[in-house]
């Protein structure tokens, strides 16, 4: 925070990022609501910071994992609202042709390699991608996003213990968002998160997730590190989600209460509190950052509009992309 | 006679079997206050409490091993798979362990525990969350798979289950969770092994598993107005299989369809269409013809989806080719 | 020709690969310096180094998971499971993210990693170390499933397979690996779904997968003595099926008998059996006839284990049978 | 060790227990050797205080779970050696009628819940047993054995946190002997052993396992703290294996120095320091030690002949057992 003017870019860009998640899952919540969506799907609302502050640390040959949270992962990474939508809409256009949607959306080109429904699931394939780092000499580095409830999943254990003895440029972030599904972590999660990471040797931080910049500063010091060799590294990023699990979650007062909702977006909002610094350093008026907002919503609703009268895939794309070499799988 | 959903008769199942044996709980995610996100267990935590309606963390390799071992020292674990497709992280434990250890220690060992799971295509929930693995459950043996059409059938075969002295698969179809049928008040259990004729037919006999003895039937109904009398026949347990009753409908109508919505190759409707070739073979005008869902992963796009599972229509149409001797010349 | 050994086959084929391509790498347990408990890797980790024949701790989700996300990014690794049983281990990281990330990405993520495995009992290893679970990721689109019978097709049938973009799982027959075959020395590739006939006949057509075509080939030479002339067919690559070669065969000799190690309900036997009952029903003078492994978990009692597994003499018994015309009777 | 005088039996059966382990493996090893057994084996020689001193701490009601070396625990929990003999040759008079073999040998009426081919695979059984028993109010206490490479396995992150949320009285006892198959212990485990299961929040304790009485000191405190509801508890015992990883790994100078072997064996062996002991607190004399070993060997001697000499099983039995209920599963 000391190279305030320098990095005046930076700081306009990462809150960008974050309004940019918070409009996009605010058009996806109401694409559901409306009826125009097909199935359900999991609002990033409440972790901006912390997909912003990691993705902004990384440069685009980096690579992520996702979750079934994934929308904030894939704009923090750089992907675009037209193919996002168009990809929850099940339309021709999305980033996987409308065969993935919401649980499987990713900007493979900006490198996510995708977001998992299954929870847990990407832990060996980020960590895979990092041993290809390494085997190749390449020097990016891979990120694993993952919530509270995935470090019940025996896989991570298994693919932290090969990331530690081979000194891996894997970076593990723990979005702990305080609840899987409709249960506390404390409920799931026996002893402490971190302990579990340092007892493979593996250096863990936690942070709070809602402090963009916080959450930056530690991935600015720990990728190049990764980069280095220095890895891997766990960060657990103290966060929290602002819907229910997923759109349709909506009377939830039976595991969590409204007060605690409110505290929570009222007093520790990413996105409230990047823009009072923001302000307050002088970096941007109020006027300036309206107009940014905006601007982003008008983006959106154009892309929404898009993606809502965008052809759907032809029938015969159904088994296409079953197999690389085989047009079609079923012929 | 009541109607009641197929989600409630789980319940009654449930609660009935639960309330006439001590030694039976469940154990799985989001299973007690939540009752599940398809809320098929409301209200047992109510009744029984915390200690026989557990929720764990997300580990199913981890709660369905601590089945095995509470099934194996005496009591009767009802295993809570939330989706069919995390089949996959529980193979070891289901196919290596619960499976064989009767066997493996010579009769000493057995394993009373029920894995309700479910099946099911065109929820729009993607490739992760969409299919319908019950054969390669099937393929082991040591494991009994039940497959109910309707509440009646769900709550019939699940009080079956839960009574077996065997590790049984319940596979329910997700999409029927909110489907009516007549079930009756008084207590009841159908035992496996026992197909179900559901309607009468002469000239062609449609074997359907699950959600698919619906489409059979409907299929059935538009053939009946064509002059084209189907006989529709639902197995229940795939394994046991009432070879008997399935055989006997294809001597009397020459000609048969197996329809199911796993995976055409390599699946259930292979082994069905063989047993009926090898053993009424002299009596078939034509070959058995199979109707699995296609063989690729379950596409997000409702304009992809709908096309890869069996329907009404095309079983229909299948019957109709089967009528008119078309079949010689493809075959 | 020389002859060599399938386990010094495999190792062939895997060191003019890696030779050839620098992101090939195997991992797996005892890999390296041990070469596998099978030796089968022997020399490999003195030629290629740690960084390409990686020894990992006993994780088989864990460096499943890896493998799959070094193939996402570059790489192409062979991973080693050290028993086909451990498949099981590793169904989710093979069957919902390997075979499904090519198409929910929309042809965007392919896979190019090969998995080695083994199927095949009468090793006395008991339930959980001789399993042929071949039929289950046959069941599973988005991979491929080689079947070599001989040296010959181990070296074949793995170079196709490094080589290939997608998944490939192989399976290996434990008992074959000091089998010797003739292999020529000059590099050559067996491409994926071409089916081999091993032997011509015209009375009856032996299909066999893996080491049933040995046993089928010496049923063949039972049969001949007896004045039945046996066509031995070998699929070589279950998926894709080479239906042609087999209809062709089947429609030749009128009569069809599948042999395969993998229990017989729901596999393999069933789905070519009914590929064939379909598409060549009016040519067949008997119903197919399949013959797999009994439906019981491996005993380890050699009294008990040699006879769940298909043999010449039974096959050759099936063979008579369908020739005496005995079928008619029992079908 | 305070209570030398009134623990006199106690001591002597430990030793004796202690004995009829390595006398069992050496006559296993026989059979081996001179080709009379089916199979390979895994010697427990040299771990023998690990197992003793456990099971010594533990009631008939307790249950333990084994691993494929496994012999030493079954002895320990209170096996004999006629069924136990029967089992390791395929004979029907085996503990688990010949179906299990070596590796899945037990006593099921002393508690033993099976000997597990699949490393790791045993974790969720214990547990489970453990929360069977507190579901029931029984006051059992479960071991689980496995080896310091079965750490890798996820399962054990997953049912320890399940452990320690739910307070189970299970007891994980983790034995080091240094290597996993050819592979030493440092080169597959990352960080520290009993850090990890600290990090759940369970009292972990490392302990010298050639040392049977320091072993069962600190079992007979925590197997009664367990009952009272104060565990889960994780102990590491630190021992070693003298044979190769099975009876045929002979030469091994590639992974294990002979010098090492040879410093276990001679200054560390847990049978010679219990014997050292007993002589010097007046417990046994050398001869009243000799005669023991003599009755020992010659009970074993004569188990051999009597399992050399009985029946296989009736060919009728390979598929019984698969299910309860149903008699033959293939019939
Ligand atoms: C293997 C697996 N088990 C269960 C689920 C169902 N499920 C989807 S999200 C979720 C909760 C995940 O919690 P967490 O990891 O904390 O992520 P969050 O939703 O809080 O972002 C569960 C149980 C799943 N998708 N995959
Ligand atoms: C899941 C699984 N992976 C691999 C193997 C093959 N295997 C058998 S024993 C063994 C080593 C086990 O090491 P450890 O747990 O330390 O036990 P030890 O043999 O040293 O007693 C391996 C890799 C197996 N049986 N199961
Ligand atoms: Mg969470
Ligand atoms: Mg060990």
């Amino acid at each position: 925070m000391s190279d305030t003017k320098h990095n005046t870019e930076d700081y306009l860009r990462m809150y960008r990022q974050m309004v940019r998640i918070r409009t996009f899952e605010d058009n996806a919540n109401q694409l559901y609501l409306s009826a125009k969506m097909p199935g359900l799907t999991h609002m990033y609302s409440g972790e901006e910071a912390v997909a912003v502050g990691i993705c902004e640390a990384l440069t685009d040959s980096d690579r992520i994992t996702s979750t079934h949270r994934g929308h904030g992962h894939c704009v923090a990474k750089g992907a675009e609202f037209k193919a996002m939508f168009c990809e929850l809409l099940g339309k021709e256009e999305g980033y996987c042709r409308g065969k993935g949607g919401s649980m499987h959306i990713a900007d493979q080109s900006h490198g996510n390699l995708g977001a998992n429904a299954i929870v847990g699931g990407s832990m060996g394939i980020a960590t895979g991608s990092a041993l290809r780092a390494k085997l190749q000499g390449a020097e990016d580095v891979t990120v694993c996003f993952f919530g509270d409830g995935a470090t019940a999943q025996g896989l991570m254990y298994e693919v932290m213990n090969m990331a530690a003895l081979w000194n891996l440029p894997v970076i593990y972030a723990c979005e702990n968002n305080g609840y899987s599904e409709y249960t506390k972590t404390e409920e799931i999660a026996a002893g402490s998160i971190t302990a579990r990471a340092e007892a493979f040797g593996i250096e863990a931080h936690q942070v709070d997730g809602q402090d963009v910049l916080g959450v930056n500063a530690l991935m600015q010091d720990l990728v190049p590190r990764a980069r280095k060799g220095e890895g891997p590294f766990f960060v657990e990023l103290m966060t929290y989600r602002y819907h229910g699990h997923h759109v349709g979650d909506i009377n939830r007062e039976y595991y969590r209460a409204k007060d605690e909702e409110q505290d929570w977006k009222e007093n520790r909002d990413p996105i409230i509190r990047m823009r009072a610094w923001l302000v307050e350093q002088g970096i941007a008026s109020e006027d300036e950052i309206e107009a940014m907002n905006s601007e982003i919503r008008e983006d959106a609703a154009a892309a929404v509009d898009y993606a809502l009268k965008a052809p759907y895939p032809d029938t015969r794309e159904v088994d296409m992309h079953v197999y690389t070499d085989i047009a079609h799988a079923c012929a | 006679m009541r109607e009641i959903t197929l989600s409630k008769a789980v319940n009654e199942a449930l609660a009935e079997e639960m309330r006439r044996d001590e030694t039976v709980f469940i154990i799985g995610e989001d299973v007690a206050e939540a009752g599940t996100p398809f809320k098929v267990l409301s209200g047992l935590v109510e009744e029984f409490g915390t200690d026989r309606v557990l929720d764990t963390p997300i580990s199913e390799p981890g709660f369905m091993g601590i089945a095995v071992g509470a099934a194996m020292t005496g009591a009767r674990p009802v295993v809570d798979l939330m989706f069919g497709d995390f089949l996959f992280l529980i193979m070891d434990q289901l196919c290596n362990q619960a499976a064989k250890s009767y066997y493996m220690s010579g009769g000493k060992l057995n394993v009373p525990l029920v894995l309700r799971t479910n099946l099911g295509a065109t929820r729009r929930s993607a490739a992760q969350h969409s299919q319908s693995l019950h054969a390669l459950v099937a393929h082991i043996p040591g494991l009994k798979v039940a497959m109910p059409s309707s509440a009646y059938e769900a709550k019939g075969l699940m009080k079956t289950a839960i009574r077996d002295d065997n590790p049984v698969v319940i596979f329910e179809d997700k999409l029927m969770y909110n489907d009516k049928a007549p079930v009756p008040e008084e207590e009841f259990l159908i035992p496996f092994g026992q197909a179900n004729i559901k309607r009468e037919g002469r000239d062609v006999t449609l074997i359907g598993t699950s959600s698919m003895v619906q489409v059979c039937e409907a299929a059935a109904e538009t053939l009946a107005a064509e002059g084209i009398s189907a006989e529709v026949i639902d197995p229940r347990t795939i394994v046991p299989l009432d070879e008997a009753t399935l055989l006997a409908s294809a001597k009397k109508t020459s000609r048969v369809i197996v329809v199911d919505e796993g995976h055409q190759s390599f699946g259930v409707t292979g082994e069905i269409a063989s047993r009926i070739n090898e053993k009424a073979f002299y009596h078939l005008d034509a070959p058995v013809l199979r109707m699995g869902a296609m063989d690729v992963p379950v596409p997000f796009s409702p304009a992809l989806e709908d096309i890869t599972v069996p329907t009404p229509e095309g079983v229909a149409e299948a019957a109709r080719r089967l009528m008119s001797g078309e079949m010689i010349h493809a075959a």
